[in-house]
């Protein structure tokens, strides 16, 4: 029997419809992907179907029976639960607080703290993870333990159907091993998976059916026998995207070194030697927590390299904090664009600007009449440059941060997972411009978790490995090299 | 869902005013005792008023050069059982609080009269304790001298009558010697209770003094501090007494706070809607800024009603404008520390020490200001300390 | 890689109680010069007394403030609650309960209005509670003109009575904390409390009832006012409209905070708020023994509680940082 | 179609909310009045009108970046008794005083401001702290009630005007303050110092790595308070004189009037001008309470009910779910 059954999902806020008229199934024991560009409505759909919001059109079956939920609460109840892209953990509160909240034992009326512990440490040795301790506190774990207190929360529930928005997204590709084997295990338990995700390879690697939406509306529904990457990619976006990585652009050579680290470190980062050439891209590989963030901090001067020294074009540099290191010409975006990058009530064109706001010493009146250049230059897709950015779309989002960088010409920019969680569009542009300021010659540091990026695109790979280099690669490397160096078990 | 929201907020807020209004239908005893006129107003109190403005006309026993040791109709009483051998006795005092400029020249007043008994040996340890106007940390205090057990007397300014009774009563019980000033509290158990003539001599001096001095139809605004405040409530319903026999147009009363910028605000807003005749102050804070809107406004002064605080007299002076200066005795702060003593010392005081209240007149006007010259604008006319050896540097540089 | 279970609350709940043995010490050493003693039996009387009108207020306002809530109408309730007890009392004795019941009820309502305000109609609390103050105050000046009712000499005793050198009220006050720490920690509502201040979308997506649940911390804090009004009417005898002019709303908040609850809400505790209470009343107790000038009070209360925030704000700075891999070595 | 939907959006947005308000107040007391829109009646208004509304341009900028500032009605109240003190009726200590003034008022900001930004104490307990501070000290100093007196020179602003201006009568010297405070802070929040204030305010995280100064701007904000009230307290004092209670509670008073103007406590969003209009709304219904006569006691019971409903009103549209898509289509490429 289908497990679930939505038909005829009509959604729209403040009179813009989100979805038209979309229907859904899941078989249990399935595990089925919704994929679509961003916008095309993947994580509204989901929403509704977690109870966060509720569809003004349409039926929702649960096991053959009409639900409709008011409240997510509903939802757990009637056995769907949900993995946000946000984490959605309190870091004041225990592992095992976070896994039953809202739904906490009770004994005699009081919560019952000892069988909360007992039930999170069992849902765990289910899950095959056995360095959580249940009285941890969320706020002091790493975000692979974050993440697995997530789907412990999730599975806690008892659920029939799990969705998970972007699972992998914060995870590096040792993590994401881990979570294809606890998807292994639900699938044998009979637990459908509803698998929101932008990767392409999790997908077919995962999915047993793929759901494709597009502009809030239903595209196709198939097995993932039946098509190839492709096409899939062709049915998300309407159009065929060639070559994934774009080419370089003629005349890029290396030239000068613009940005030199020597010997850099600080309390999470040791040994640190790093060279970025003039149309350069070097990239940072490793897994989560190897030190690729902090690099990007300590080079930016969020949290400075304490020991070594840095050069900027050739000029040593004592970068303490971020506006020295917008005034010595390098430029950060930043992992969380939300959270680090983006004033979200304030308009794209306050955004964009926001740089040049800040210092004066990158302000000009040339670099303010560029501004509206640079954003169209990136494809951006906005009302207009009064629209808050809140209301764009995640990759739109990012193009007005990226925007907000180059405002400021800098000689040096880091991107730090710069495709997170955007669409394959915007992805794809991004790549291009990554290309293009190469060509300018800028020099480009860039860290991505997808492997892939990084080999597609950098002319060095720089990998680390607990927070010192532990090799270097050229161009055209393999994910086998790059993995081999980054679990610190040497050259193959 | 939203307009259900909507309507259980809206359900929750009329319940409140429904729970509300119900706990209130029953009437108070207050009301029911005391209102005996049609005005419906339960702070008149028709006995209360008939004898303060009796008391009005009444000569003082004592010396008319100190004031603050005078005392009208006074039913002495013996205080033998509270007699203590020697001096330096420990005399504490609950202030209800120094949050106004009348106050601020009592207690100053006050210290220095405690300084001269001080030296006389009589007083030893002078404490006191400041409750900020709040009821419940004035009780605190009062506990707490209580329970020292250090204090040979205590001397109280209650900071409300009624809420303040408890903990009086049980100064009393402790068997300490309790005098109790400016505003009262409803037991008698106290040695003696110190106060001027009171709030309805104030409010109807005042307003006498507005029906003598306008036509008949004459516009008045009375303009007062707060509600709530049983010495001000008394002026004003003194007043409303009055007023309701004239035939002077009362236009409004309006809360100022004391403001001095709210006063001008309304004044001038009442200025813009009419002519405004007469002023009533049931204190004279902010007095000059009300004066002032007059000026502003370019309409002719008003015939007013202060009170003896300085700035308001200077600008009378100034205007040469038709005003009174209703008083509150403010030397009656000197009167409880020397009551202490006598008391301490078993001699006779008055149950109820009725201090003499009069207020100062256009005739009297020049020979206060000249007497206060060097004295800061929120000073008080009648503050009786010019003979104490701080005079007149203590009032000068607060 | 993760430290032990509750350590952190436990740390600053202890850091709250030594902070309070500090301020006591201090203020020991400070009478002694004087030539006074603070632990004579009449300044611990004092001083537990001032704990008791803080504390009721002090103990619902944790609880909004855990839910990132606040509310500045508690002064208000109480007043309006010292008067509907005093009047449904009458000076009957037989009219207790009822008086009691009533009370609750008003002010649980006051309580329900303001978190429907805030939680339904998205008003800032600010702006709601001082709404809702206004509402009471113009209530209570239009229909009562003073002090009205009265209290039997029995309910009195609430107010004055004394077990040993402890006032009735602040045991009881003492009682309703342990309990408020009880239902913190041990009701879903009260542990939901928590995760509401921490982040509220969390709090809705894990299907918790948000909105109920910050209706309740402010229900509580509105009764937790009207127990304070009780107390107000039974030391008073009568019910005062005129006890709003105190401010006991910022009293009740200072003394939250300085207990170490965060005021953006998510983190803290009764337990710390009842040492805050705590040092608040030594500090009044301390100034009154020294006869400390009125004003200079207030001087020194604010310093106090703009210094004790700002080591609370350090400890929660070093709190946050990340644990350092590789040791510190020379700048470069 | 679009059209209409944009004009009923901005018509019903927090910002506009203040002035549909403002004509609704001014519609209730020209009803009650008509006399009110005279020149001269109008000018008495604004006069008294001016020291809220500057005071609410302070206040915006330390709200809009992120934080309260409690202080300024007992900064206020401290401005008008330093000065009477200070002055003590010479005119020729004027000037000096003033200078005395705004120092004492960058003084009490900067402290506001750098307790708040460097040592993280939330702005609500600073200031609440610094205005116990105040209260208390300025009465330690002069004894509990204010003593001295002003000049007349002093009480100018507040009190004067030009003179047989035809149909105005007198155009106040507080009303050209007031415009002149108010041109002053739109255009400040149009530099890139307003606007940093303002991305602070959203996201603080952001701006700093952006690499705004945001504890300088932060701080700056509460200076550009402490000023404002300084200034107000220049015009209260000259309008009224001195009195004991002058500033108490003002600054309630004025945190409602920015937040009925829509500026959303926790920053970040809000105009100066509909701040500015929110204060101008609080005063005209003071006014519309005298017109109606409506009972002392009673009004607070109608403002309180009145500024609840508005900020409800105005808040609905937020507390909808906010779309995550862009609401545009894509061009085509």
């Amino acid at each position: 029997m289908t497990l679930l059954a939505m038909r005829g999902i009509d959604k729209a806020f403040l009179g813009v419809p989100v979805l038209s008229s979309v229907d859904l199934t899941v078989e249990p024991g399935e595990v089925h992907a919704l994929v679509g560009e961003n916008g095309a409505g993947k994580s509204t759909l989901m929403k509704i179907l977690a109870g966060v919001h509720t569809a003004d059109a349409g039926t929702i079956e649960l096991g053959g029976r009409a639900v409709s939920f008011t409240h997510p609460l509903q939802a757990q109840q009637a056995g769907v639960a949900s993995v946000f892209q946000e984490f959605n953990l309190l870091p004041e509160l225990t592992v095992a607080e976070n896994v039953h909240l809202g739904r906490e034992p009770r004994r005699r009326g009081m919560i019952d703290r000892r069988a909360m512990a007992e039930r999170t440490a069992a849902v765990l040795a289910d899950l095959g993870v056995d360095d959580l301790p249940p009285q941890a506190k969320v706020g002091s774990l790493s975000v692979a333990h974050q993440q697995i207190t997530e789907i412990a929360k999730a599975l806690s529930q008892g659920a029939d159907l799990i969705c998970m928005d972007e699972p992998t997204a914060a995870l590096a590709d040792a993590e994401v091993e881990l979570l294809y084997g606890l998807i292994g295990r639900l699938r044998e338990r009979g637990v459908a998976v509803l698998y929101v995700s932008h990767r392409l390879k999790e997908i077919f690697d995962l999915c047993d059916r793929i759901t494709v939406l597009k502009d809030g509306r239903l595209v196709d529904s198939v097995a993932t026998a039946d098509i190839t990457p492709d096409d899939l990619v062709a049915k998300m976006v309407g159009r065929r995207i060639e070559a994934q990585f774009p080419e370089r652009l003629p005349g890029t050579e290396p030239g000068e070194v613009r940005l030199k680290v020597a010997g850099g470190g600080n309390a999470w980062i040791d040994g640190i030697d790093l060279e970025v050439r003039a149309g350069e891209i070097v990239g940072l590989a490793g897994l989560q927590g190897s030190g690729r963030t902090e690099i990007a901090e300590a080079v930016f001067g969020i949290a400075p390299f304490t020991r070594g020294s840095l050069e900027v074009d050739g000029k040593p540099m004592r970068i303490t904090k971020p506006r020295k290191a917008i005034a010595a010409g390098i430029a950060l975006v930043t992992e969380d664009r939300k959270a680090q990058g983006l004033a979200l009530w304030q308009s794209v064109r306050a955004n964009a600007r926001m740089v040049l706001d800040a210092n004066a010493r990158v302000h000009s009146r040339r670099r303010l009449a560029r501004v509206s250049e640079l954003l169209a230059g990136l494809d951006l897709v906005a009302r207009g440059e009064d629209q808050e950015v809140r209301f764009l779309s995640g990759g739109n989002q990012q193009k007005v941060v990226v925007a907000k960088w180059l405002a400021a010409e800098p000689g040096v920019i880091v991107l730090d997972e710069p495709t997170r969680g955007i669409d394959v569009g915007a992805k794809h542009k991004l790549y291009t411009v990554i290309r293009e300021l190469a060509a300018e010659g800028l020099a480009v540091l860039l860290i991505a978790s997808e492997l892939i990026e990084v080999i597609g695109l950098a002319d060095r790979i720089v990998v680390l490995h607990d927070g010192r280099i532990a090799g270097e690669l050229p161009a055209g490397a393999t994910e086998q090299q790059v993995m081999a160096y980054a679990t610190g078990r040497g050259p193959e | 869902m939203r307009t259900t929201r909507i309507a259980a907020a809206a359900a929750a807020a009329l319940g409140i005013l429904l729970a509300t209004a119900c706990t209130t239908d029953a009437p108070t005893d207050e009301a029911e005792d005391a209102t005996t006129e049609e005005s419906g107003d339960e702070w008149f109190v028709q006995a209360d008023y008939e004898e303060q403005l009796a008391q009005r006309d009444v000569e003082p026993e004592g010396d008319p050069a100190t004031p603050w040791l005078q005392a009208i109709e006074p039913e002495w009483i013996d205080t033998a059982e509270f007699a203590q051998e020697g001096g330096d006795h420990t005399v504490c005092f609950s202030n209800a609080s120094i949050s106004n400029p009348w106050r601020v020249t009592g207690w100053i007043t006050m210290q220095q009269q405690v300084a001269v008994l001080q030296e006389s040996g009589q007083i030893g340890e002078f404490r006191h304790s400041d409750a900020g106007d709040d009821d419940d940390q004035q009780i605190s205090d009062i506990q707490a001298f209580i329970d020292s057990g250090d204090c040979d007397a205590i001397i109280i300014s209650p900071s409300t009558t009624a809420t303040l009774t408890p903990a009086v009563e049980a100064a009393c019980e402790s068997g300490v010697p309790v005098i109790v000033f400016d505003r009262g509290v409803n037991t008698d158990c106290a040695v003696t209770f110190i106060h001027p003539i009171g709030g309805y001599a104030f409010g109807a001096d005042a307003a006498e003094f507005l029906v003598d001095n306008l036509e008949p139809g004459s516009k008045v605004l009375a303009l007062r501090i707060l509600p709530g405040v049983d010495v001000l409530e008394h002026r004003w319903a003194a007043a409303q007494e009055i007023f309701a026999d004239s035939e002077l147009e009362i236009l409004g009363d309006e809360f100022t706070g004391g403001d001095a910028a709210e006063i001008k605000n309304i004044v001038t807003q009442y200025l813009q809607r009419g002519d405004v005749d007469g002023i009533w102050m049931d204190a004279g804070d902010g007095a000059v800024a009300a004066i002032e809107a007059f000026e502003d406004a370019g309409k002719p002064y008003p015939v007013m009603t202060g009170e003896d605080e300085l700035s308001f007299m200077r600008k009378w002076k100034d205007t040469g404008m038709t005003a009174l200066a209703p008083v509150y005795s403010n030397f009656q702060w000197r009167t409880p520390v020397i009551a202490a003593t006598m008391i301490l010392a078993g001699e006779q005081v008055p149950a109820e020490w009725v201090l003499p209240q009069e207020p100062i007149t256009e005739a009297e006007l020049d020979q206060y200001l000249e007497v206060n010259a060097d004295m800061p604008s929120l000073h008080y006319a009648k503050f009786g300390g010019e003979d104490l050896p701080g005079f007149p540097d203590a009032w000068q540089d607060r | 890689m993760t430290r032990r279970p509750g350590a952190d609350r436990l740390g600053t709940t202890a850091l709250i109680y030594l902070a309070l043995a500090g301020v006591l010490a201090a203020g020991a050493v400070a009478t002694a010069i004087d030539g006074g003693n603070l632990f004579a039996t009449a300044n611990l009387v004092d001083m537990l007394t001032r704990t008791s009108l803080t504390g009721f207020l002090a103990i619902g306002m944790t609880l909004v403030i855990l839910c990132r809530s606040l509310d500045l109408s508690v002064g208000y309730t109480a007043a309006l609650s010292s008067l509907v007890a005093a009047t449904t009392m009458d000076g009957q004795v037989a009219n207790i309960p009822l008086a009691v019941a009533a009370v609750l009820l008003v002010s649980g309502l006051v309580g329900a209005f303001n978190g429907a305000v805030t939680a339904y109609l998205g008003v800032n609390p600010f702006i709601t509670t001082l709404g809702t103050g206004l509402i009471i105050k113009g209530y209570l000046d239009t229909q009562y003109k003073g002090p009205a009712g009265d209290v039997p000499a029995l309910f009195q005793q609430f107010g004055y009575t004394r077990i040993g050198p402890v006032p009735v009220s602040a045991l009881v006050m003492l009682a309703l904390a342990a309990a408020a720490v009880w239902f913190l920690r041990s009701t879903r509502t009260g542990h939901h409390m928590y995760a509401v201040g921490g982040d509220v979308e969390v709090a809705r997506m894990s299907g918790i009832r948000t909105g109920r649940t910050l209706m309740w911390a402010h229900v509580l804090c509105g009764m937790t006012a009207g127990v304070a009004g009780l107390l107000l009417a039974a030391r008073f005898g009568t019910g005062s409209a005129e006890a709003y002019t105190n401010l006991y709303e910022l009293d009740a908040i200072a003394a939250v905070v300085l207990g170490g609850t965060l005021l953006l809400g998510g983190k803290g505790g009764v337990a710390g708020t009842v040492a805050g209470v705590a040092i608040l009343a030594v500090l009044d107790t301390v100034f009154n023994v020294m006869q400390i000038d009125p004003f200079a009070k207030d001087v020194l209360r604010g310093v106090v509680i703009i210094t004790a925030v700002a080591i609370y704000a350090r400890r929660q700075l070093d709190r946050t940082a990340r644990r350092p891999r590789f040791a510190e070595g020379r700048a470069s | 179609m679009t059209r209409v939907r944009e004009l009923l959006v901005r018509a019903t947005n927090p910002t506009a909310t203040v002035f549909v308000l403002l004509v609704l107040v001014f519609a209730g007391v020209f009803a009650m009045n008509p006399g009110f829109f005279e020149g001269p009646s109008l000018m008495a208004f604004l006069k008294q009108a001016a020291p809220l509304v500057i005071l609410a341009a302070g206040q915006y900028f330390v709200i809009v970046s992120g934080n309260f500032d409690l202080s300024v009605g007992a900064l206020v109240g401290a401005q008008v008794v330093i000065a009477a003190r200070l002055i003590d009726g010479e005119e020729s200590r004027t000037v000096p005083v003033l200078i005395v003034m705004a120092l004492f008022g960058i003084a009490v900001g900067l402290v506001n401001g750098l307790i708040t930004t460097a040592l993280k104490v939330q702005s609500f307990i600073t200031t609440l702290g610094m205005l116990l501070v105040l209260y208390g000290a300025i009465r330690l100093w002069t004894g509990g009630a204010p003593t001295g007196s002003l000049s007349e020179a002093f009480r100018t602003p507040g009190r004067l005007g030009i003179e047989n201006v035809p149909v105005l009568g007198q155009i106040p010297w507080a009303l050209l303050i007031m415009i002149a405070v108010g041109a002053g802070s739109v255009l400040l929040m149009r530099t890139r110092f307003g606007r940093i204030l303002m991305a602070a305010g959203d996201n603080e995280r952001a701006a700093a790595l952006s690499g705004a100064r945001v504890g300088t701007a932060r701080t700056i904000a509460f200076i550009l308070s402490g000023l404002s009230a300084t200034v107000a307290g220049v015009l209260i004092g000259g309008f009224a004189g001195v009195s004991a209670q002058v500033g108490d509670g003002l600054e309630f008073t004025v945190i409602t009037a920015v937040v009925l103007g829509g500026v959303v406590l926790g920053g970040g969003r809000g105009s100066v001008l509909a701040a500015m209009a929110g204060a101008l709304v609080i005063e005209a219904l003071f006014t519309l309470f005298n017109q109606m006569a409506l009972p002392s006691t009673l009004r607070p019971a109608v403002q309180g009910a009145i500024i609840i409903a508005a900020v409800a009103y105005a808040a609905r549209r937020r507390t909808r779910p906010v779309p995550t898509t862009a609401t545009a289509t894509p061009t085509p490429s």
